[in-house]
């Protein structure tokens, strides 16, 4: 590109560089720069505080020899594989059944979303307690008669990621129904007239013509859940704290248990790196076709 | 809902079998998942009703046997957060404080940003919102540290201004995000009209753009009055002493580890600070307006 | 084929109401359009006929049989949308063949008929296009292939070729003539352009605020307007008004408008009529032929006149009334100078003043 | 003297004491200005973060792990060596405190407060009920009375089966199975010879046998729920630091009457010392300096002292108060403290925080899954050796 | 008044190319009418003019003036777009003020225009309903008064009356034009109806595939076609294209395809032309006229008719050439019988087979 055609471009779309310039401002400082900051920080052996020592890939090496990090990994692949599956279907149900026109739309609308107004620290306990063998669903069962019932996920190793996933989903659907429903209602009329029509029925017309135009709307709520689960902490914290034992560590808690409680920085940035990395190769491919490689509209 | 009000005056379209069963299936979903997410809500609620001795007793979902408002009132007014017993009271107007001026600015430059994002062409600018989010997939707490070395270099460390600054910067992801993804799916006809009408930039985008994103700033408000509203660490971190928000409290409330746990008082206290973020949903639902783009073009 | 009754037809968006008592019989294979001024009603009929409107009183019968309540992809109905209403995620072909999928055709049929409405709408080189990559013409072809691929017993066409460019239109006019003919199916049909209106028309429904003014024949609406607005509505340029009033002179009914005076007798009244009844002459501008010399001729001043390839369209000025009429090139005149004419009283139309109706 | 504390006492028992150091600090002149945080490393990062924010807390409630050496090193606390000289705590404080506040020489740190975090808790009624006359005085004796009341259908142990709880529950069998040495041999010098010697082995071994007394609900369970177990007479034992005590009064029960504490199960279990100090950031403001002064005066005072561990729950810092004033436990624990010989320090006194996680991960792998012994020990080894 | 040219214009979508090298110059204050099949590139032009499509090369001047580059809101135009654009979430009023508004015009000033387009375009009534509440004609309608209300030095206007009633356009028609007339800005239309090209334009382009046909004044694009394409393109029903050769028959240059034969000494070529060259002619229906007794005369087969209201199309067949021409009701016709025509071979055209090329 020639200086001359950069500048009349430039000049162009000033007001769009200007609006812009906050963003960039905070891109690169506060993030690109911490993102920089700490992946230079997992290469040191930095403690409490940062330190400039550098000791190669010690921490990672660290890192991958620590039974617990392994596990947070696994059980971060679960906990995404199922929580974002259901959350994303239950939302998207949820979204479409309120859209059909329903009578006391907004009580619904708000009673599946308000789990999204309550902290993670209070869903956590909540959920804690209701499936707790010992208070919740289990013990009721079993005082109304039904001695043999059984409910213990929450307690048990196998089953507690059963259980995280299951809070995690009341917490979130909520925000995946807001999401389809906003876009749901910008749907023309006409279009559905279209469908009705051509005698779509209505799962198919949802399935194969609306929420194929809702795609912006559906990457947009994918991402969030995404993006919950790689920073899932105080749920986990609140509701079994990692475990039993170990069984339902996750990486955010591990990287926050090092960055605080056991003071490793080091290895903290390390794994956050890591988990930079993975999220990076897994979203990159998407990033590019949805970004780079389509160019805005207008010059 | 009386039945009166079901059988209205005029034409009503006759239902047959099949759509009745429909209606039935629609809400025997919606009323069975309103049981699933209602469940906790009427935990808390119950359990803020009890005395501690009767929660003592382990059963959650009983009815209280003496329901009190006392702990609704300690919550509020002189549940112990350290030395001064005042409930929450204290921290809801530096909450508020804090979360208007932060969700106005957050959406706005979401906003903003969506709107050059799909709108404008401006170099780069895809490339830095990728990193933007993959920025969203970091942990805060490693923003932390290089943020607390930035903002008292800035001199604004533990102000009002620190903590809105704060969340605007962690905002920024997923409102870019939001707003650039429902801005993909508006007409570009449109905009290339108001360009014609002699629109500049802003013009557009206050008057044009603003206006047709009424259903996702509803989202946007929702995700951030959420968000800031419960957020605790970065209040804890940046507000300064005097701006700490009301989930300072709220935490200082319901996370004691050592101390005793007054279960009642902690359910009161996360409803009441829920409360916000609850009218706001309550209050969000005439604003999801069906059809926005309608009638707008034609093709 | 299906016949079509709409009986007391109310609708109302909110508070404003569209239509109101609306009565209306299609016949079995027929082929309606509808015509009538940009607002008066034409889409929310046809929107109403297909279900997609709830209606707020009246009935709708297919062949006899209630539909009022029925839901659209039970009536048999293929339809053209004005506004296209195209999905926008898919392809053309998918667009196109989306119905028949629904209605479980098999795919080599499927195939058959995409690749044959495609083939009369010339968009075959389009078939893999998403419609935001389609020119305005081209996404109104679509629409209308989505339609034409379907086997319904009713289709409604809003529009359907106002987009297109006068060579195709002519076209798929007769590509649709001749699927009427061939299927039979009762088409109602929206239109603006009235060469359409009339090649295609078995019968022509007037539409105004929401009314329907006349029901009858291209040629009947044409010749014999039911009333002043009809008239006045058909045909381009419009149809000559004359304002004055009936007179019997030299026992001749003569109608009078200022200095202007034409013996009507020939004129065959379908009403009664009486001396002095204040009436509205209607005069399509064919009907101001150049004076053969023979018949009464009037002399009009032509004042302007507008070259439109295969005719001139003049319009001149008598005694202070206006007129449209049509020249040929061949025809010897000037611009300026006075110009003179027959008038075909017989083929002429008469309106009461007060009513409007025809007389 | 304005001085701003940063803690994390937020409950309403220590609410209440630490308002009798707030007083006290005012009584003298001061201003106290409270800045409560719940959860220890929320609290202990703030305070850290407004040093670096260059906006220090006066004082800021600490502990004196890896931590506290560290910020030392980086040179952002104040000393408070003169407090300390003109009060002799070098002789004034137990021994185990001392090391742990003193560095290179100078303190850092004013103590407030000793916790003994492993007493065994036990409820008079539930015991009564399994027919257990008096309480256990040794290991085997302990076992038994489990045995009565799982036999009673009391769940014999009440745990929370989180991972400092279960850390409780393990450090428990290190001091009544492992003692004295084995502790520090283990948990300060991380000596190979002792992980792999037959008493750690035992240690693990007696830890895993405890696990049938445990309900099958206990994952998750907030300690207080435990404990409460025993108020409800459901269980029998809990091992639970003297803050428990806070919930029993709370439930209106009497020490000695419905409830009562075991410092140990055999007469030379060590007595572990854990406790909160008072670290003072560094600032240049002399009268930022001088509160810090004061405060450190104000808190190791020793009717401050009384009046504060009263409300706490936990035991005074030096030897030299009035006992009169104490609870039952309490006075068992001074009593015990007196003899230098059975104490030793908390165990994250003795590992860097890191080492100790890796440790009570361990810990809790070792209860929840079907860890053995053999590999038990390995990990061990691996956590200590980091 | 802003003349426009465009030099070398080049536009793509992704790979696909649209037009190619481009050039068109209009004068300062000209009315241009685009005709062309749909999808052929108007609608791309016109964006391109309007600074909305980013072009792949060439440039585009306004008054000499470059602007290829220069942002839409600096070139002072007034668009009517083909997909109306209307803002969904203003009030028709302020639809159509928001163009003002930007220009920071007074309210005065604003109300004042406002209404006065709206009266033009019969939408007072509509002023403050939504656009989602309007018909398509009266959506359209707001489009156009979004574009009359500006005082832009270049208006474009994209088939602004393509969804309106025949009355309405053309009363809308004669208003666009004398708002052209009175304030004399450059204005570039296209338009699918053939009477409002021949009306309105001073010049029309006729384009095809990216390409611009001709460029002449309408009566010189319809009598003289400068190729086949848009000989046949313009005028309906399209021209009769007869495919021949020339020869020299008595002396006489003749037309010969088949057993017809045409005298055309009096046809003026424009190019030379040689006996036996293979050529097409074309020949407009309304220049095959009822036999006047005195010229030679063809015997045609009349096959069709067609009533069009105001005349009558026809279509004939001579020895195996199909003819369209156009009757009126006086003539002396019967379907299915000989009829005789006289052929005004100064009107017709020739074209190049091989090139197409007018001759
Ligand atoms: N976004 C696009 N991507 C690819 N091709 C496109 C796109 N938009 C238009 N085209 C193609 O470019 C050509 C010109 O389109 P344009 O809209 O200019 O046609 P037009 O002459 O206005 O036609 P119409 O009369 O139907 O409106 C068409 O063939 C169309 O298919
Ligand atoms: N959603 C609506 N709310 C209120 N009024 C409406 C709505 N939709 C249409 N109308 C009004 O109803 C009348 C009839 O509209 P309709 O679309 O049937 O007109 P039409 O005859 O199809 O006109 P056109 O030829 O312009 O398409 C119009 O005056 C229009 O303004
Ligand atoms: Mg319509
Ligand atoms: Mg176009």
């Amino acid at each position: 590109m020639q200086t001359a055609q950069l500048i009349r471009h430039m000049r162009r779309n000033t007001a769009a560089y200007l609006a812009l310039f906050p963003m960039a401002a905070i891109v690169i400082f506060a993030y690109l720069g911490t993102m920089a900051w700490s992946v230079r920080l997992s290469f040191t052996s930095s403690r409490m505080l940062p330190r400039n020592d550098f000791v190669g890939f010690d921490q990672y090496v660290q890192l991958f020899g620590t039974s617990r990090w392994l596990t947070s990994l696994e059980n971060f692949v679960f906990i995404a594989i199922f929580f974002l599956a259901i959350c994303f279907v239950l939302g998207t149900l949820l979204a479409i059944f309120i859209d059909q026109n329903v009578r006391a739309e907004g009580l619904f609308r708000t009673a599946f979303l308000y789990p999204y107004a309550m902290s993670f620290v209070v869903t956590g306990l909540m959920w804690q307690w209701i499936l707790n063998p010992d208070l919740g669903i289990e013990r009721t069962m079993r005082n109304l008669g039904f001695s043999e019932f059984v409910l213990d996920w929450v307690v048990n190793s196998d089953t507690v990621l059963y259980a995280v996933v299951l809070a995690t989903v009341w917490h979130g659907a909520g925000l995946v129904m807001a999401l389809l429903l906003a876009g749901l209602r910008g749907i023309d009329t006409d279009l559905w007239k279209a469908t009705r029509i051509d005698g779509i029925p209505l799962w198919r017309a949802y399935a194969f013509i609306i929420l194929p135009i809702l795609r912006p709307m559906i990457i947009t709520s994918l991402v969030l859940l995404s993006i919950s689960i790689v920073k899932m902490y105080d749920l986990i914290i609140a509701m079994t704290n990692g475990g039993p034992g170990t069984a339902s560590e996750v990486p955010a808690k591990f990287i926050m248990d090092n960055l605080f409680e056991r003071a490793n920085i080091g290895l903290a940035t390390a794994a956050s790196t890591t988990m930079l990395v993975t999220v990076l190769l897994i979203i990159a491919p998407v990033l590019y076709s949805q970004y780079l490689g389509k160019k805005g509209t207008t010059a | 809902m009386s039945v009166a009000e079901t059988t209205a005056p005029s034409l009503r379209r006759p239902v047959t079998s099949q759509q009745r069963w429909g209606r039935i299936g629609i809400y025997a979903f919606l009323g069975v998942m309103t049981l699933f997410f209602l469940l906790p809500l009427y935990v808390m609620v119950v359990t803020s009703l009890k005395t501690m001795d009767e929660i003592r007793l382990g059963q959650i979902f009983a009815l209280p046997v003496r329901p009190t408002l006392e702990a609704w009132a300690t919550a509020w007014s002189s549940a112990c957060t350290g030395l001064d017993c005042t409930g929450l009271r204290i921290g809801f107007w530096n909450s508020v404080q804090i979360l208007i001026p932060s969700v106005i600015l957050s959406i706005l430059l979401g906003a903003l940003n969506g709107y050059a994002l799909s709108f404008w062409k401006v170099r780069g600018a895809n490339l830095l919102f990728a990193c933007l989010l993959l920025g969203a997939f970091m942990p805060y707490q490693v923003f932390i540290y290089p943020l607390v070395r930035f903002y008292s270099q800035a001199g604004i460390y533990g102000s009002l201004s620190g903590i809105v600054l704060t969340h605007v910067i962690f905002g920024m992801p997923v409102m870019t995000l939001l707003f650039r993804n429902y801005y993909s799916g508006l007409p570009s006809e449109l905009f290339k009209a108001a360009r014609v009408d002699g629109a500049g930039f802003w013009a557009i985008f206050f008057t044009i753009i603003l206006p047709m994103s009424v259903p996702i700033t509803i989202v946007a408000v929702i995700m951030q009055v959420t968000a800031i509203w419960n957020d605790f660490l970065l209040g804890l971190v940046f507000a300064g002493r005097e701006n700490l928000p009301m989930t300072v409290q709220l935490n200082n409330i319901v996370n004691t580890t050592t101390g005793e746990r007054a279960y009642n008082v902690n359910m009161a206290a996360t409803i009441l600070t829920s409360l916000v973020p609850l009218a706001v949903y309550l209050g969000s639902g005439r604003w999801f307006v069906r059809g926005i783009a309608s009638g707008a073009v034609k093709g | 084929m299906t016949s079509v009754s709409i009986r007391n037809l109310e609708i109302r968006y909110g508070q404003q109401v569209v239509m109101d008592n609306l009565n209306l019989d299609i016949r079995d294979g027929e082929f309606l359009v509808l015509l009538g001024p940009s607002g008066c009603g034409k889409s929310t009929l046809m929107n109403a006929v297909g279900g997609l409107t709830d209606v707020s009183g009246g009935s709708i019968h297919f062949d006899g049989k209630d539909v009022t309540w029925l839901d659209p992809k039970d009536r048999g109905i293929g339809m053209v949308f004005q506004s296209y209403a195209l999905y926008p995620t898919m392809s053309v072909r998918k667009n196109m063949s989306y119905g028949l999928r629904m209605a479980r055709v098999d795919r080599a049929t499927i195939e058959k008929k995409v690749s044959w409405a495609a083939d009369i709408l010339q968009i075959t080189h389009l078939l893999d296009r998403k419609p935001a990559a389609l020119s305005g013409g081209q996404r109104q072809r679509v629409a209308i292939g989505r339609a034409l691929v379907r086997d319904a017993d009713i289709f409604l066409f809003d529009e359907p070729l106002s987009n297109l460019d006068a060579k195709l239109r002519a076209e798929l006019r007769l590509e649709i003539k001749k699927l009427h003919k061939s299927i039979g199916s009762t088409m109602i049909y929206v239109t603006h352009d009235q060469i359409e209106a009339l090649t295609l028309a078995d019968r022509i429904a007037v539409m105004k605020d929401g009314i329907i003014q006349q029901l009858d024949t291209p040629l009947n609406v044409y010749n014999k307007p039911a009333n002043a607005f009809v008239g006045s509505f058909l045909g381009s340029p419009a149809m000559n008004k004359v304002e004055g009033q009936l007179a019997m002179r030299d026992g001749a009914l003569t109608f009078e408008a200022g200095r202007f005076a034409l013996d009507i007798d020939a004129y065959p009244f379908a009403d009664r009529v009486e001396s002095g009844q204040k009436v509205t002459l209607g005069l399509r501008p064919e009907h101001i032929v150049p004076a053969d010399g023979v018949s009464p001729q009037f002399e009009v001043n032509l004042l302007l006149i507008e070259p439109m390839g295969n005719e001139i369209l003049a319009w001149s000025d008598f005694e202070g009334i206006s007129l449209v009429h049509r020249l040929s090139q061949d025809d010897n005149f000037m611009v300026g100078n006075p110009f003179s004419v027959n008038i075909d009283t017989r083929k002429a139309s008469f309106f009461d003043q007060a009513t409007g109706k025809r007389l | 003297q304005e001085a701003e504390v940063i803690h994390f006492w937020t409950s309403g028992g220590e609410s209440a004491a630490i308002s009798v150091l707030a007083d006290a600090f005012e009584k003298r002149g001061g201003e106290w200005i409270d800045n409560a945080i719940a959860g220890g490393s929320a609290a202990r990062s703030a305070a850290i973060n407004r040093i670096i924010g260059g906006d220090p807390s006066t004082a800021a409630l600490f502990n004196t792990s890896q931590q506290y050496h560290e910020i030392i090193a980086e040179g952002l606390l104040n000393d408070i060596d003169d407090v300390a000289t003109r009060n002799d705590w070098d002789n004034l404080l137990p021994a185990p405190i001392v090391d742990a506040i003193k560095v290179d020489g100078k303190y850092y740190a004013a103590p407030v407060n000793i916790h003994m975090p492993l007493w065994i808790w036990y409820s008079s009624g539930a015991l009564e009920q399994a027919g257990i006359e008096s309480p256990p005085e040794t290991m085997e004796e302990f076992f038994a009375a489990l045995d009565a009341l799982q036999a009673a259908d009391i769940t014999p142990l009440a745990l929370g089966g989180q991972r400092w709880q279960e850390n409780l529950l393990f450090s428990a069998m290190m001091t009544n199975v492992g003692g004295r040495d084995l502790w520090t041999g283990v948990y300060a010098d991380k000596d190979e010879e002792a992980i792999s010697s037959p008493e750690f082995r035992e240690v693990i071994e007696t830890f895993i046998k405890l696990k049938p007394y445990v309900d099958s609900a206990s994952p998750g369970r907030n300690w207080n729920d435990a404990t409460a177990m025993l108020i409800g007479d459901t269980a029998g034992f809990q091992v639970m630091g003297d803050w428990a005590k806070g919930e029993f009064t709370q439930a209106n029960q009497k020490i000695g009457v419905d409830y009562n504490c075991l410092p140990g199960l055999r007469e030379d279990a060590p007595y572990v010392l854990g406790g909160d100090v008072f670290v003072f950031p560094r600032t240049e403001d002399p009268a930022q300096i001088e509160a810090q002064t004061m405060l450190a005066e104000t808190i190791t005072a020793p009717d401050v002292q009384v009046a504060f561990n009263n409300l706490k729950g936990s035991i005074p810092v030096r030897s030299d108060v009035d006992l009169s004033a104490l609870d039952q436990c309490a006075a068992l624990g001074m009593e015990i403290m007196a003899d230098p010989s059975r104490l030793v320090p908390d165990a994250s006194q003795m590992m860097n925080e890191y080492v100790y996680g890796s440790v009570q991960d361990v810990v809790t792998e070792l209860w929840n899954t079907d860890m053995s012994v053999d590999e038990a020990v390995d990990r061990f080894g691996n956590a200590l050796r980091n």
